[in-house]
């Protein structure tokens, strides 16, 4: 922990501001003047039609967003204590993007391995016991099912403990009851934490999320926020969520009536 | 004898029995009695030897006459200090049983030639005493298989045979050839193989102590044939073969008997010959390129 | 600016050269100067250019030759399990097999002519294809391959629909690599027996040690060979734009 | 099983051989025997030996120079753009020149020795290495690239965990080309300029028209290339467990 | 539709029978003895812990086990009609399998180009439309998002147009409303055909199953058989479907702790 950046309990309750960002491809502008803000230490949760730009901008708030990948990119993305956001960032992709060469317990070591830091293997094991793949640590990627992928590629992001994380569909092929359970670990180890998720589930929105935006339309914009109540993760029996759930999915047809699916 | 000489020669090609004085002065310790270290290099391109003993890599080197005024016409600061063979051995060849009965019926046949540099004037020389000219023969470089592509029928000829080598090669698989030599056929008299050093130290003592090593291994050679052989196989056993051994029986005549002796007026007149060719621009005085060591 | 930068190159290899000439002091028949060689280009540029016209024919050809003979030999070897097991120790065999020795026997049956030159560089340029092309069919992914399983492919469907165009990269890999080698192909197949061509010019100024003369040729062959090194290379990916492509570089 | 069939392979080639100069005629100063081949091996078994010692030696020499440089080339090439922009071309043309323009300045550098052969051999085994890693470095996945740098890996880290062992499949391919084009680089090797191997062994032989002898050399040659390339593709699959391996022939 | 077996009309509502499967990888067996039936012209959900051995059984049944993957496998897998279930399946995997030197287009149309049978371009595109890819036909799948990867990839097991259908997740990857369309679209293009669906969303498996099951613990047996009334696809706001949800969580619950996830 001699890097500053990295350490999560010096700058926590990081707010990321996203200010006119615009995202086009070739032509095809995905938003263009979005405003967007992640508040900190919170849970934001997006939602949005398939193929709306969710990824395209977690991928901006995260910086991976360049001219190779043949995108036009604007606009700023800063935190409130002014300094960038790359570098502070864990980021789980919508793939696992397991390197196919590393066994499990080094594909969730790879963060540290990449920046040349001594690796802190026991809180890899109790992490990959805790998603489950304690028996499998020192299998190949290639050797686990779609569901462990993803659990090892959620191990992986907890373990980078950065104060801003990104996550894009982190619990998406995973059965219900291991997403509940899944999404209490992560809800327990990201606490304090600058959280911004990706997801398909409105129940999974109304369980984790602080705030819940839904981006629709193209050039893409939010609708309103909700802000359910009560903490996270919440008892998805509790009979608000439920009522939430039909607003919510109203909110997310209403979306895709303007949007993209035909 | 103090520290020896230390002497770095390179042969023209691998060891064959053209290079018998030097083996025999080298087994029989000849270069040792004079205080010399001689190291014997094969080169597997005839051209890189000159080329490294002007350039101050070698000491000396075996090489042929032609090439020399070639080179020296190049600016190549070389200078022949040393005579091996005497007089040509180049060859035209043609099959003895073959439609090839004289030069003139080469007319619109196939020549084949190791690049040596200067076969194409030997060769024009020769058609031209016989009417013809370079444009009435195609000229093939068939490099590496001098006598293959001749007994193989590839070509109807080949230039820069060795008369002592290839002629015998022929023999031995039993598709004899026929020579037609050089000297007989309007091209001047030369020195097959020689020594040359560089220009800047040719006069270094060691070389004469060389030289009269060899002189000593010619004579070894002359007196002591049948031993001679012995020791040259005995020291390159892969060359104990039927092919070699005739080889060796009929270059023995050709060794210059007398290595330092030199001909001026041989010389003048073979680079005559080769400007007339236009192998070289301008005929220099002798002495510019060859001596007699003292 | 893209026509720019290989001028650069060039005559900063030049100019570098010229000064490693003039400070090491490499005499100039081991070693001529760049203006020496200029001078020879000048003075004998019909014979350079004649031959030279030879030698890019029998380089175009036995690229031609050999990728397709590499191809055919890599589809064969990973198509028949029989062929790889058999075919495999002969190929390598073929490629530790000086071509000097096997020159007699080729000329033999091919003659003196193009032929057998455009089949000496057709065998050293044929090996680095067949291998990277072998290599690039085994690793295809195995999820598409079991997908095309369940669509009912024959084993040809797959080679041809799934196998080659996933093994596309590997293949232009050595397709590179047989363009780099290809000039030298020609040469060794040259000097093995000829008549014209610039591998038969620079043995015969050699001889003649008129190094100047070799240089310039050398000088001809090595601006063929990196053009038609970057022309393949520019082929190649307009070929494989789906590929991606980053370099460590821009990390 | 395994030890079978190469020896099967062998005694098939050998037959084929024999029959083919039996039935063709082709006369034994072009193509020996495998019969009077195995009396020169017998007959000349020290002289051989004694040279393939050398060429051995100058072979895995040569494989372990060449494989270093090809590796070094193309992590350099590929890291720094700059060096890339200007090195490929110079490597391009360095796959052009022929050995023997290049020898007398290589023995004017490097001498008599060991030191200009293995110099040699190098010169022509690298290249594919670094083609083939170079254009494997180029394909790694942009994913895992992006989790890299959002992990704060500096760019070595990037090119020592990511994208090196990404591209190891395609290294393993050149590292294969090398392997089998490293017994003729030995040989061109001694071309330079040598008084022992098997190179020299058969230049001489040839020359001298001991036609069995050189092809006595020759099967050495092959016998070392094929022994080697194995021990190489074993010691390369072992090393690459992970990568999916499937050929069309299991389609 | 020279090729018989490949026509769906002359031999539909096949059912599949499997016998004493055993399944191992190198050492741990997932499952050993068992049989399963999925009936003919019917949809068969298949839910269970995240590893437990789902693609596994599909893809034993489609007949992708060999030894080379590393698994040993016995039992048999046969129809009612006595022919083989292998070249008589569509079969749709948890990863997309995008062949990405492919247009969109392309790789809906790819399985018409394996069998050499002339393009059905036309209906390519009405199936691309209607999953909402209409203007990214021409696209590689490089440039297309997560979801409309995974739409493609049913547009592709779609246009097959096969007696057996075996999916794995195809739905993981989509938006609730665009999951909801997706699913009738399936319904509707695989009605009367053999589907086994493997999923992780109960109320999908509610939705669109006759007949759900559990696959749960190691060695991997089935639980007892769902099979929800009323005909699919359903009406997720039905009281009923409800119910059985909950019925169907405490299944899976169960199974979930008799098994992998610790
Ligand atoms: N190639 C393989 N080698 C070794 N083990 C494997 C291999 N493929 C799968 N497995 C193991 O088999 C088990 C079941 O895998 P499978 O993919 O069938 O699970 P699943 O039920 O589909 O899970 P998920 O819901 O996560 O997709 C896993 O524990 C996995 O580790
Ligand atoms: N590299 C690219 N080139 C061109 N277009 C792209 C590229 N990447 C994404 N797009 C386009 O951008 C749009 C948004 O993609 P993005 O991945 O952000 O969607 P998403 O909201 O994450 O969708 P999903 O829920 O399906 O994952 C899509 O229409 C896609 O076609
Ligand atoms: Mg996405
Ligand atoms: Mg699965």
């Amino acid at each position: 922990m001699t890097d500053t950046t990295s350490s999560p309990h010096t700058v926590s309750r990081l707010t990321v501001r996203v200010r006119g960002a615009r995202l086009a491809f070739g032509g095809r502008t995905l938003f263009d003047g979005l405003d967007f803000d992640v508040a900190g230490g919170q849970w934001t949760c997006v939602l949005g039609p398939s193929g709306v730009g969710k990824t395209s901008l977690l991928r901006l708030i995260a910086g991976l967003t360049s001219p190779k990948t043949g995108s036009e990119t604007e606009g700023t993305v800063s935190t409130d204590d002014g300094n960038p956001v790359f570098h502070r960032v864990a980021y789980m992709a919508q793939q696992d993007l397991l390197a196919p060469w590393l066994s499990t317990l080094d594909n969730v070591l790879l963060g540290s391995r990449l920046r040349g830091e001594p690796p802190d293997r026991d809180r890899a094991h109790a992490l990959l016991e805790k998603v489950g793949l304690g028996a499998n640590m020192s299998d190949l990627p290639a050797a686990l099912s779609g569901g462990m992928r993803q659990r090892a590629a959620l191990a992986r992001t907890l373990m980078e403990d950065r104060p801003i994380v990104l996550m894009d569909e982190p619990f998406s092929a995973l059965d219900a009851i291991t997403r509940v359970r899944l999404q209490d670990l992560a809800a327990e180890n990201l606490s304090g934490k600058t959280v911004l998720l990706v997801t398909h589930d409105p129940l999974e929105a109304l369980r984790l999320g602080h705030r819940i935006y839904v981006l629709a339309a193209r050039p893409a914009t939010f609708d309103r926020v909700i802000e359910p109540t009560g903490a996270p993760p919440r008892n998805l029996h509790d009979s608000t969520v439920l009522g939430e759930q039909g607003d919510l999915l109203d909110q997310l047809a209403r979306a895709d009536t303007e949007g993209l699916v035909s | 004898a103090g520290a020896a000489d230390k002497l770095t020669v390179m042969l023209d090609w691998f060891v064959n029995p053209d290079h018998a004085p030097l083996i025999v002065a080298q087994e029989k310790g000849f270069f040792e009695d004079r205080g010399l270290d001689v190291e014997l290099v094969a080169p597997a391109d005839a051209s890189a030897p000159p080329k490294l003993v002007a350039a101050g890599k070698a000491d000396l080197a075996v090489s042929y006459q032609p090439q020399l005024h070639v080179q020296v016409g190049e600016g190549l600061p070389l200078i022949r200090i040393a005579t091996l063979v005497g007089t040509p051995l180049n060859s035209l060849v043609v099959l003895r049983d073959g439609p090839v009965r004289s030069i003139a019926d080469l007319k619109g046949r196939k020549v084949g030639f190791s690049v040596g540099g200067f076969e194409d004037a030997v060769l024009g020389a020769m058609l031209a005493k016989h009417g013809l000219g370079l444009k009435d023969v195609e000229l093939i470089n068939v490099n590496f298989s001098l006598s293959p592509s001749i007994i193989a029928g590839q070509v109807d000829a080949v230039i820069g045979a060795f008369r002592n080598f290839e002629l015998n090669q022929m023999d031995i698989v039993g598709k004899p050839g026929r020579a037609f030599y050089p000297e007989e056929e309007g091209v001047p008299l030369y020195d097959e193989l020689i020594v040359v050093a560089n220009k800047a130290n040719a006069n270094r003592p060691a070389h004469r102590k060389f030289v009269d090593a060899i002189e000593a291994g010619v004579q070894f050679l002359v007196n002591h044939p049948d031993e001679s052989w012995q020791l040259f196989i005995a020291a390159n056993k892969e060359l104990d073969d039927e092919l070699n051994r005739r080889a060796w029986r009929d270059t023995l005549p050709r060794f210059a008997l007398r290595p330092a002796a030199f001909d001026a007026g041989r010389y003048a007149r073979f680079a005559v010959f080769l400007k007339e060719h236009g192998l070289i621009e301008t005929v220099q005085p002798v002495e510019n390129y060859a001596i007699e060591l003292r | 600016m893209r026509l720019l930068r290989p001028l650069v190159i060039f005559i900063g290899l030049i100019a570098a050269w010229q000064i490693a000439v003039m400070l090491i002091g490499v005499p100039p028949f081991i070693l001529p100067s760049p203006a020496d060689v200029a001078g020879a280009l000048i003075k004998r540029q019909e014979v350079l250019l004649g031959h030279a016209g030879v030698t890019l024919l029998e380089i175009v050809l036995g690229l031609a030759l050999g990728v397709l003979f590499g191809a055919f030999g890599a589809l064969v070897m990973s198509y028949f399990a029989p062929a790889r097991r058999w075919l495999l120790p002969v190929l390598v065999i073929s490629q530790a097999i000086p071509v000097f020795a096997l020159a007699p026997v080729l000329v033999l049956w091919l003659g003196f002519g193009m032929a057998s030159k455009v089949a000496m560089a057709t065998l050293i340029i044929f090996f680095p294809v067949t291998a990277a092309l072998f290599d690039g069919l085994r690793r295809t992914d195995p999820g598409l391959l079991d997908l095309a399983r369940t669509m009912n492919a024959s084993r040809g469907a797959i080679l041809r629909h799934i196998r080659i165009p996933a093994a596309l990269p590997a293949f232009a890999s050595g397709v590179r690599v047989a363009t780099a080698v290809a000039p030298i192909g020609a040469i060794v197949g040259e000097w093995v027996g000829s008549s014209s061509g610039l591998g038969f010019l620079m043995l015969h100024a050699n001889a003649r040690m008129q190094i100047d003369t070799m240089f310039a040729a050398l000088f001809l062959l090595a601006i063929m060979a990196v053009a038609l090194y970057f022309a393949v290379d520019a082929a190649l990916s307009r070929l494989l734009t789906w590929q991606p492509d980053t370099q460590p570089s821009e990390d």
